[in-house]
Protein backbone atom coordinates (compact mmCIF):
# COMPACT_ATOMS: atom_id res chain seq x y z
CA UNK A 1 0.00 0.00 0.00
CA UNK A 2 1.02 3.64 -0.51
CA UNK A 3 1.77 5.76 2.47
CA UNK A 4 3.29 9.66 2.07
CA UNK A 5 6.53 10.59 4.35
CA UNK A 6 7.13 13.59 5.47
CA UNK A 7 10.98 14.69 6.53
CA UNK A 8 11.65 17.60 9.29
CA UNK A 9 14.83 18.93 10.32
CA UNK A 10 17.66 16.67 10.13
CA UNK A 11 15.78 13.86 8.39
CA UNK A 12 15.01 16.04 5.36
CA UNK A 13 18.53 16.95 5.19
CA UNK A 14 19.20 13.34 5.57
CA UNK A 15 16.95 12.57 2.95
CA UNK A 16 17.37 15.53 0.83
CA UNK A 17 13.26 16.46 0.43
CA UNK A 18 10.88 17.01 2.65
CA UNK A 19 7.81 13.95 1.54
CA UNK A 20 7.79 11.28 -0.81
CA UNK A 21 5.43 8.23 -1.35
CA UNK A 22 6.49 4.82 -0.30
CA UNK A 23 5.20 1.44 -1.44
CA UNK A 24 4.92 -0.30 2.09
CA UNK A 25 4.45 -3.94 2.70
CA UNK A 26 4.28 -4.56 6.40
CA UNK A 27 1.96 -2.12 8.18
CA UNK A 28 4.41 -1.42 11.29
CA UNK A 29 6.36 2.60 11.56
CA UNK A 30 9.05 0.57 12.96
CA UNK A 31 9.79 -1.59 10.15
CA UNK A 32 9.38 1.53 7.85
CA UNK A 33 11.37 3.85 9.62
CA UNK A 34 14.46 1.01 9.70
CA UNK A 35 13.96 0.88 6.21
CA UNK A 36 14.33 4.80 5.27
CA UNK A 37 17.28 4.74 8.00
CA UNK A 38 18.92 1.95 5.74
CA UNK A 39 18.37 4.46 2.83
CA UNK A 40 19.01 7.76 4.22
CA UNK A 41 21.07 6.92 6.85
CA UNK A 42 19.06 9.14 9.76
CA UNK A 43 20.98 9.41 12.81
CA UNK A 44 18.20 8.60 14.84
CA UNK A 45 16.96 5.54 16.57
CA UNK A 46 13.23 4.81 15.86
CA UNK A 47 12.51 4.79 19.84
CA UNK A 48 14.26 8.62 19.52
CA UNK A 49 11.63 9.70 17.27
CA UNK A 50 8.02 10.67 17.99
CA UNK A 51 5.26 9.21 15.47
CA UNK A 52 2.87 11.44 13.84
CA UNK A 53 0.09 9.50 11.37
CA UNK A 54 -2.44 12.43 9.57
CA UNK A 55 -0.89 14.82 11.60
CA UNK A 56 -1.74 13.45 15.30
CA UNK A 57 0.66 12.14 17.45
CA UNK A 58 0.38 8.49 17.42
CA UNK A 59 1.64 5.56 19.39
CA UNK A 60 4.89 3.94 18.06
CA UNK A 61 2.94 0.62 16.86
CA UNK A 62 0.10 2.43 15.19
CA UNK A 63 -0.72 0.12 12.32
CA UNK A 64 -0.68 1.89 9.14
CA UNK A 65 -3.28 2.00 6.41
CA UNK A 66 -3.37 2.90 3.01
CA UNK A 67 -2.63 6.75 2.09
CA UNK A 68 -1.19 7.60 5.87
CA UNK A 69 0.68 10.69 6.01
CA UNK A 70 3.28 9.52 8.41
CA UNK A 71 5.76 11.83 9.89
CA UNK A 72 9.17 10.46 11.94
CA UNK A 73 10.08 13.73 14.31
CA UNK A 74 13.23 14.52 16.09
CA UNK A 75 13.38 15.69 19.70
CA UNK A 76 11.93 18.86 19.85
CA UNK A 77 14.14 22.51 19.79
CA UNK A 78 11.88 24.92 19.83
CA UNK A 79 11.85 28.28 21.71
CA UNK B 1 -7.20 30.45 18.99
CA UNK B 2 -3.99 31.60 20.94
CA UNK B 3 -1.49 30.58 18.89
CA UNK B 4 0.33 31.62 15.78
CA UNK B 5 3.20 30.41 13.77
CA UNK B 6 4.84 33.17 12.07
CA UNK B 7 7.69 34.10 9.33
CA UNK B 8 7.44 37.73 10.17
CA UNK B 9 8.94 39.38 13.07
CA UNK B 10 7.12 39.13 16.34
CA UNK B 11 5.62 42.17 17.98
CA UNK B 12 5.71 41.75 21.82
CA UNK B 13 3.89 45.38 22.11
CA UNK B 14 0.93 44.45 19.88
CA UNK B 15 0.67 40.78 21.14
CA UNK B 16 1.00 42.68 24.63
CA UNK B 17 -2.25 44.80 23.73
CA UNK B 18 -4.22 41.61 22.39
CA UNK B 19 -4.00 40.87 26.73
CA UNK B 20 -5.40 44.04 28.24
CA UNK B 21 -8.12 42.94 30.62
CA UNK B 22 -9.76 45.14 33.40
CA UNK B 23 -9.94 41.85 35.33
CA UNK B 24 -6.36 40.55 35.17
CA UNK B 25 -3.90 42.33 37.74
CA UNK B 26 -1.14 40.36 36.89
CA UNK B 27 0.74 39.89 33.16
CA UNK B 28 4.01 37.81 32.58
CA UNK B 29 5.46 37.44 29.79
CA UNK B 30 8.48 35.47 28.11
CA UNK B 31 10.67 35.79 24.92
CA UNK B 32 13.18 33.70 23.77
CA UNK B 33 15.57 36.08 21.78
CA UNK B 34 18.49 34.71 19.40
CA UNK B 35 22.04 35.19 21.06
CA UNK B 36 25.40 35.56 19.54
CA UNK B 37 26.96 32.73 21.24
CA UNK B 38 26.02 29.19 21.69
CA UNK B 39 28.58 26.59 23.53
CA UNK B 40 31.14 28.65 22.81
CA UNK B 41 30.08 28.92 19.22
CA UNK B 42 29.61 32.70 17.51
CA UNK B 43 25.96 32.47 16.34
CA UNK B 44 24.84 34.50 12.93
CA UNK B 45 21.70 33.31 12.36
CA UNK B 46 18.99 30.65 13.50
CA UNK B 47 17.11 28.89 11.16
CA UNK B 48 13.49 27.54 12.39
CA UNK B 49 11.05 24.80 10.65
CA UNK B 50 7.68 23.93 11.98
CA UNK B 51 5.50 20.81 11.39
CA UNK B 52 2.89 23.63 10.54
CA UNK B 53 -0.17 20.66 10.07
CA UNK B 54 0.88 19.66 14.11
CA UNK B 55 1.59 22.26 15.85
CA UNK B 56 -1.30 24.21 16.28
CA UNK B 57 -2.98 21.23 17.64
CA UNK B 58 -0.13 20.32 20.58
CA UNK B 59 0.00 24.13 21.40
CA UNK B 60 -3.83 24.43 21.76
CA UNK B 61 -3.34 21.61 24.18
CA UNK B 62 -0.61 23.16 25.84
CA UNK B 63 -2.85 26.39 26.38
CA UNK B 64 -5.64 24.10 27.27
CA UNK B 65 -3.66 22.36 30.44
CA UNK B 66 -1.41 25.89 31.95
CA UNK B 67 -5.54 27.03 31.54
CA UNK B 68 -6.78 24.20 33.88
CA UNK B 69 -4.04 23.99 36.27
CA UNK B 70 -3.31 28.39 36.67
CA UNK B 71 -6.75 29.62 35.96
CA UNK B 72 -4.71 32.11 33.43
CA UNK B 73 -5.43 33.38 30.01
CA UNK B 74 -2.28 32.82 27.83
CA UNK B 75 -1.24 32.84 24.25
CA UNK B 76 1.78 31.71 22.57
CA UNK B 77 3.47 33.12 19.09
CA UNK B 78 6.81 31.26 17.73
CA UNK B 79 8.56 32.47 14.48
CA UNK B 80 9.53 30.15 11.79
CA UNK B 81 12.56 30.55 9.04
CA UNK B 82 15.66 32.55 9.43
CA UNK B 83 16.17 34.60 12.51
CA UNK B 84 18.71 37.02 12.98
CA UNK B 85 20.93 37.60 16.75
CA UNK B 86 18.32 39.74 18.87
CA UNK B 87 15.39 38.76 16.92
CA UNK B 88 12.56 37.24 19.16
CA UNK B 89 12.31 33.03 18.42
CA UNK B 90 9.25 32.45 20.84
CA UNK B 91 6.73 34.94 22.73
CA UNK B 92 4.68 33.78 25.61
CA UNK B 93 2.27 35.97 27.76
CA UNK B 94 0.00 35.43 30.29
CA UNK B 95 -2.56 37.14 32.50
CA UNK B 96 -4.42 35.98 35.84
CA UNK B 97 -6.07 37.49 38.68
CA UNK B 98 -2.54 36.89 40.80
CA UNK B 99 0.79 37.15 39.63
CA UNK B 100 2.05 33.39 41.40
CA UNK B 101 -0.57 31.47 38.60
CA UNK B 102 1.01 34.26 36.26
CA UNK B 103 4.93 33.04 37.04
CA UNK B 104 3.86 29.16 37.29
CA UNK B 105 1.75 28.99 34.13
CA UNK B 106 3.99 31.28 32.25
CA UNK B 107 6.79 28.87 32.90
CA UNK B 108 4.67 25.81 32.29
CA UNK B 109 3.93 26.67 28.86
CA UNK B 110 7.33 27.56 27.54
CA UNK B 111 8.87 24.75 29.15
CA UNK B 112 6.30 22.42 27.47
CA UNK B 113 6.72 24.60 23.99
CA UNK B 114 9.87 23.76 23.94
CA UNK B 115 9.49 19.98 24.68
CA UNK B 116 6.52 19.46 23.27
CA UNK B 117 5.74 21.74 20.02
CA UNK B 118 7.25 20.67 16.67
CA UNK B 119 9.90 22.77 15.85
CA UNK B 120 13.46 22.47 15.39
CA UNK B 121 16.14 25.10 15.23
CA UNK B 122 19.37 25.10 13.30
CA UNK B 123 22.50 27.27 14.09
CA UNK B 124 24.38 28.76 11.25
CA UNK B 125 27.40 29.92 13.01
CA UNK B 126 29.63 33.00 11.63
CA UNK B 127 32.60 30.53 10.36
CA UNK B 128 29.45 29.04 7.68
CA UNK B 129 29.38 26.07 9.85
CA UNK B 130 25.94 24.91 10.98
CA UNK B 131 24.56 22.56 13.28
CA UNK B 132 20.74 21.03 13.67
CA UNK B 133 20.45 21.66 17.80
CA UNK B 134 20.37 18.66 20.07
CA UNK B 135 17.91 19.19 22.84
CA UNK B 136 19.03 19.38 26.58
CA UNK B 137 16.20 17.30 27.56
CA UNK B 138 16.10 13.35 26.87
CA UNK B 139 15.31 11.77 23.55
CA UNK B 140 12.79 9.54 24.92
CA UNK B 141 9.33 9.63 22.70
CA UNK B 142 6.71 8.42 24.67
CA UNK B 143 3.73 10.84 24.81
CA UNK B 144 3.01 9.90 28.15
CA UNK B 145 5.53 11.27 29.25
CA UNK B 146 5.59 14.54 27.82
CA UNK B 147 3.24 16.38 30.02
CA UNK B 148 5.86 17.04 33.00
CA UNK B 149 9.29 17.48 31.02
CA UNK B 150 10.97 18.27 34.77
CA UNK B 151 9.87 15.12 36.20
CA UNK B 152 10.60 12.14 34.07
CA UNK B 153 14.49 10.57 33.55
CA UNK B 154 15.43 8.42 30.65
CA UNK C 1 20.40 53.22 38.62
CA UNK C 2 17.68 50.50 37.33
CA UNK C 3 14.86 51.83 39.61
CA UNK C 4 12.40 54.34 39.01
CA UNK C 5 9.30 55.51 40.60
CA UNK C 6 7.77 58.12 38.29
CA UNK C 7 4.16 59.70 38.18
CA UNK C 8 3.72 59.77 34.54
CA UNK C 9 2.32 56.45 32.73
CA UNK C 10 4.85 53.48 32.80
CA UNK C 11 5.79 52.43 29.02
CA UNK C 12 6.62 49.15 28.67
CA UNK C 13 7.74 49.04 25.20
CA UNK C 14 10.50 51.82 26.05
CA UNK C 15 11.58 49.82 29.42
CA UNK C 16 11.76 46.54 27.30
CA UNK C 17 13.69 47.99 24.79
CA UNK C 18 16.12 49.14 27.22
CA UNK C 19 16.97 45.77 28.21
CA UNK C 20 17.95 44.34 24.87
CA UNK C 21 21.20 42.88 25.12
CA UNK C 22 22.89 40.41 21.86
CA UNK C 23 24.91 38.08 25.15
CA UNK C 24 20.27 37.70 26.34
CA UNK C 25 18.82 34.70 25.64
CA UNK C 26 15.58 35.09 27.60
CA UNK C 27 13.72 37.71 28.49
CA UNK C 28 10.97 37.55 31.21
CA UNK C 29 9.01 40.87 32.61
CA UNK C 30 6.33 41.03 35.15
CA UNK C 31 3.54 44.14 35.16
CA UNK C 32 0.66 44.69 37.82
CA UNK C 33 -2.44 45.76 36.62
CA UNK C 34 -5.03 48.34 38.33
CA UNK C 35 -7.85 46.11 38.46
CA UNK C 36 -11.65 47.32 38.10
CA UNK C 37 -12.51 45.16 41.56
CA UNK C 38 -11.03 43.67 44.73
CA UNK C 39 -12.34 41.41 47.15
CA UNK C 40 -15.70 42.41 46.07
CA UNK C 41 -15.83 45.79 46.12
CA UNK C 42 -15.32 48.44 42.33
CA UNK C 43 -12.44 49.80 42.09
CA UNK C 44 -12.75 53.42 40.12
CA UNK C 45 -9.03 54.36 41.26
CA UNK C 46 -5.88 53.95 42.96
CA UNK C 47 -3.63 56.08 44.52
CA UNK C 48 -0.19 55.39 45.86
CA UNK C 49 2.24 57.10 47.69
CA UNK C 50 5.67 56.44 48.47
CA UNK C 51 8.94 57.40 50.41
CA UNK C 52 10.49 58.95 48.11
CA UNK C 53 14.15 59.16 49.59
CA UNK C 54 13.93 55.30 51.41
CA UNK C 55 12.93 53.88 47.77
CA UNK C 56 15.85 53.70 45.65
CA UNK C 57 18.28 52.21 48.41
CA UNK C 58 16.13 49.29 48.79
CA UNK C 59 15.15 49.16 44.94
CA UNK C 60 18.89 48.84 44.14
CA UNK C 61 19.45 46.18 47.82
CA UNK C 62 16.57 44.07 45.71
CA UNK C 63 18.02 43.89 42.81
CA UNK C 64 21.30 43.14 44.40
CA UNK C 65 20.27 40.40 45.54
CA UNK C 66 18.32 39.32 42.44
CA UNK C 67 21.46 39.79 40.25
CA UNK C 68 23.61 37.97 43.03
CA UNK C 69 21.15 35.45 42.96
CA UNK C 70 20.37 34.30 39.82
CA UNK C 71 23.16 35.94 37.15
CA UNK C 72 20.41 38.79 35.38
CA UNK C 73 19.73 42.08 34.60
CA UNK C 74 16.97 43.64 36.09
CA UNK C 75 15.18 46.80 36.57
CA UNK C 76 12.08 48.06 38.34
CA UNK C 77 9.41 50.68 37.50
CA UNK C 78 6.92 51.41 40.36
CA UNK C 79 4.13 54.56 39.55
CA UNK C 80 3.02 56.87 42.06
CA UNK C 81 -0.53 59.25 42.31
CA UNK C 82 -3.19 58.43 41.32
CA UNK C 83 -3.87 55.68 38.75
CA UNK C 84 -6.67 54.14 36.77
CA UNK C 85 -7.88 50.92 36.15
CA UNK C 86 -6.17 49.07 33.65
CA UNK C 87 -3.04 51.38 34.44
CA UNK C 88 0.85 49.88 34.91
CA UNK C 89 1.24 50.13 39.21
CA UNK C 90 4.59 48.48 38.59
CA UNK C 91 6.80 46.64 35.96
CA UNK C 92 9.98 44.35 36.49
CA UNK C 93 11.70 43.52 33.71
CA UNK C 94 14.50 40.73 33.80
CA UNK C 95 17.68 38.81 31.04
CA UNK C 96 19.56 36.34 31.68
CA UNK C 97 21.59 33.41 29.46
CA UNK C 98 18.28 31.06 29.78
CA UNK C 99 14.94 30.97 31.14
CA UNK C 100 14.99 29.21 34.59
CA UNK C 101 16.88 32.24 36.30
CA UNK C 102 14.84 34.96 34.45
CA UNK C 103 11.61 33.45 36.09
CA UNK C 104 13.01 32.77 39.39
CA UNK C 105 14.50 36.37 39.38
CA UNK C 106 11.67 38.21 38.05
CA UNK C 107 9.36 36.30 40.73
CA UNK C 108 11.70 37.28 43.25
CA UNK C 109 11.93 40.88 42.58
CA UNK C 110 8.40 41.31 42.56
CA UNK C 111 7.48 39.48 45.82
CA UNK C 112 10.39 41.81 47.66
CA UNK C 113 8.75 44.61 45.84
CA UNK C 114 5.81 43.93 47.51
CA UNK C 115 7.14 43.46 50.62
CA UNK C 116 9.64 45.75 51.18
CA UNK C 117 9.63 48.60 48.85
CA UNK C 118 8.23 51.48 51.13
CA UNK C 119 5.11 52.38 48.78
CA UNK C 120 1.07 52.16 49.91
CA UNK C 121 -2.12 51.69 48.34
CA UNK C 122 -4.90 53.59 48.75
CA UNK C 123 -8.40 52.26 46.91
CA UNK C 124 -11.14 54.28 45.88
CA UNK C 125 -14.55 52.69 45.22
CA UNK C 126 -17.17 53.49 42.77
CA UNK C 127 -19.19 54.29 45.37
CA UNK C 128 -16.56 57.09 46.55
CA UNK C 129 -15.49 55.21 49.88
CA UNK C 130 -12.08 54.66 49.65
CA UNK C 131 -9.41 51.97 52.02
CA UNK C 132 -5.49 51.33 52.65
CA UNK C 133 -5.27 48.23 51.46
CA UNK C 134 -3.94 46.20 54.21
CA UNK C 135 -1.18 43.69 52.69
CA UNK C 136 -1.23 39.98 52.90
CA UNK C 137 1.95 39.23 54.26
CA UNK C 138 1.95 39.43 58.12
CA UNK C 139 2.70 42.77 59.77
CA UNK C 140 5.62 42.04 61.78
CA UNK C 141 8.48 44.75 60.80
CA UNK C 142 11.89 43.11 62.09
CA UNK C 143 14.00 43.74 58.73
CA UNK C 144 16.09 40.41 59.04
CA UNK C 145 12.73 38.47 58.03
CA UNK C 146 12.00 40.28 55.09
CA UNK C 147 14.59 38.82 52.97
CA UNK C 148 12.49 35.62 53.20
CA UNK C 149 8.49 36.56 52.40
CA UNK C 150 7.22 33.17 51.65
CA UNK C 151 9.26 31.54 54.41
CA UNK C 152 8.58 33.39 57.49
CA UNK C 153 5.73 33.36 59.67
CA UNK C 154 4.91 35.42 62.22
CA UNK D 1 15.99 67.96 71.50
CA UNK D 2 14.34 68.74 68.14
CA UNK D 3 13.50 65.67 65.64
CA UNK D 4 11.39 65.75 62.18
CA UNK D 5 8.80 63.39 62.19
CA UNK D 6 7.42 62.21 58.48
CA UNK D 7 4.25 60.90 58.22
CA UNK D 8 3.57 58.01 54.90
CA UNK D 9 -0.04 56.35 54.10
CA UNK D 10 -2.50 56.14 57.39
CA UNK D 11 -0.44 57.97 59.52
CA UNK D 12 -0.20 61.27 57.28
CA UNK D 13 -4.35 60.74 56.88
CA UNK D 14 -4.57 60.00 60.60
CA UNK D 15 -2.11 62.41 61.19
CA UNK D 16 -3.67 65.30 58.89
CA UNK D 17 0.25 66.67 57.70
CA UNK D 18 2.93 64.60 56.10
CA UNK D 19 5.65 66.24 58.77
CA UNK D 20 6.50 67.91 61.75
CA UNK D 21 9.08 69.12 64.27
CA UNK D 22 8.80 67.29 67.51
CA UNK D 23 10.36 68.13 70.59
CA UNK D 24 11.50 65.11 72.61
CA UNK D 25 13.15 64.25 76.01
CA UNK D 26 13.41 61.10 75.38
CA UNK D 27 15.65 59.41 72.81
CA UNK D 28 13.60 56.04 71.96
CA UNK D 29 11.61 55.33 69.01
CA UNK D 30 8.78 53.60 70.76
CA UNK D 31 8.55 56.07 73.15
CA UNK D 32 8.16 59.17 70.59
CA UNK D 33 5.67 56.52 68.71
CA UNK D 34 3.30 56.20 71.79
CA UNK D 35 3.20 60.25 72.52
CA UNK D 36 2.26 60.53 68.39
CA UNK D 37 -0.17 57.59 68.49
CA UNK D 38 -1.91 59.26 71.79
CA UNK D 39 -2.15 62.25 70.09
CA UNK D 40 -3.19 61.40 66.56
CA UNK D 41 -4.96 57.63 67.35
CA UNK D 42 -2.62 55.92 64.87
CA UNK D 43 -4.36 52.44 64.57
CA UNK D 44 -1.00 50.57 64.70
CA UNK D 45 1.44 49.02 67.12
CA UNK D 46 4.86 49.88 67.47
CA UNK D 47 5.99 46.49 66.49
CA UNK D 48 3.79 46.39 63.39
CA UNK D 49 5.30 49.68 62.10
CA UNK D 50 9.26 49.53 60.44
CA UNK D 51 11.13 52.47 61.63
CA UNK D 52 13.67 54.23 59.05
CA UNK D 53 15.87 57.60 60.10
CA UNK D 54 17.46 59.74 58.10
CA UNK D 55 15.81 57.92 55.28
CA UNK D 56 17.35 54.35 56.20
CA UNK D 57 15.89 51.29 57.44
CA UNK D 58 16.92 51.41 61.48
CA UNK D 59 16.41 48.86 64.55
CA UNK D 60 13.90 49.87 66.10
CA UNK D 61 15.60 50.59 69.36
CA UNK D 62 18.41 53.11 67.49
CA UNK D 63 18.61 56.17 69.92
CA UNK D 64 17.33 59.40 68.32
CA UNK D 65 20.10 62.78 67.72
CA UNK D 66 18.93 65.73 67.71
CA UNK D 67 17.67 67.09 64.20
CA UNK D 68 17.21 63.48 63.27
CA UNK D 69 14.23 62.52 60.57
CA UNK D 70 12.37 59.89 61.62
CA UNK D 71 9.56 57.74 59.62
CA UNK D 72 7.35 55.21 61.15
CA UNK D 73 6.54 52.65 58.21
CA UNK D 74 3.21 51.04 58.07
CA UNK D 75 3.30 47.92 56.30
CA UNK D 76 4.12 48.08 52.81
CA UNK D 77 1.42 47.55 49.97
CA UNK D 78 2.95 48.26 46.46
CA UNK D 79 3.20 46.25 43.65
Amino acid sequence: MLVKVLYFAQLADFAGKSEEQIEVTEKSPASLYADLRATYNFPHEFKQLQVAINHELSAHETPLEEGDEIAFLPPMTGG
Amino acid sequence: MNFLLMEQPIDPTALRAKMLSPRAGAYCSYEGWVRDHNEGKEVAELHYSSYDQLAPSVASQILSEAKERFSVDAAIVHRTGPLQVGDIAVWVGVTAHHRGDTFLACRYIIDNVKFRLPIWKKEIYTDNSEAWIENNHCGCADPANLQIPHKHEC
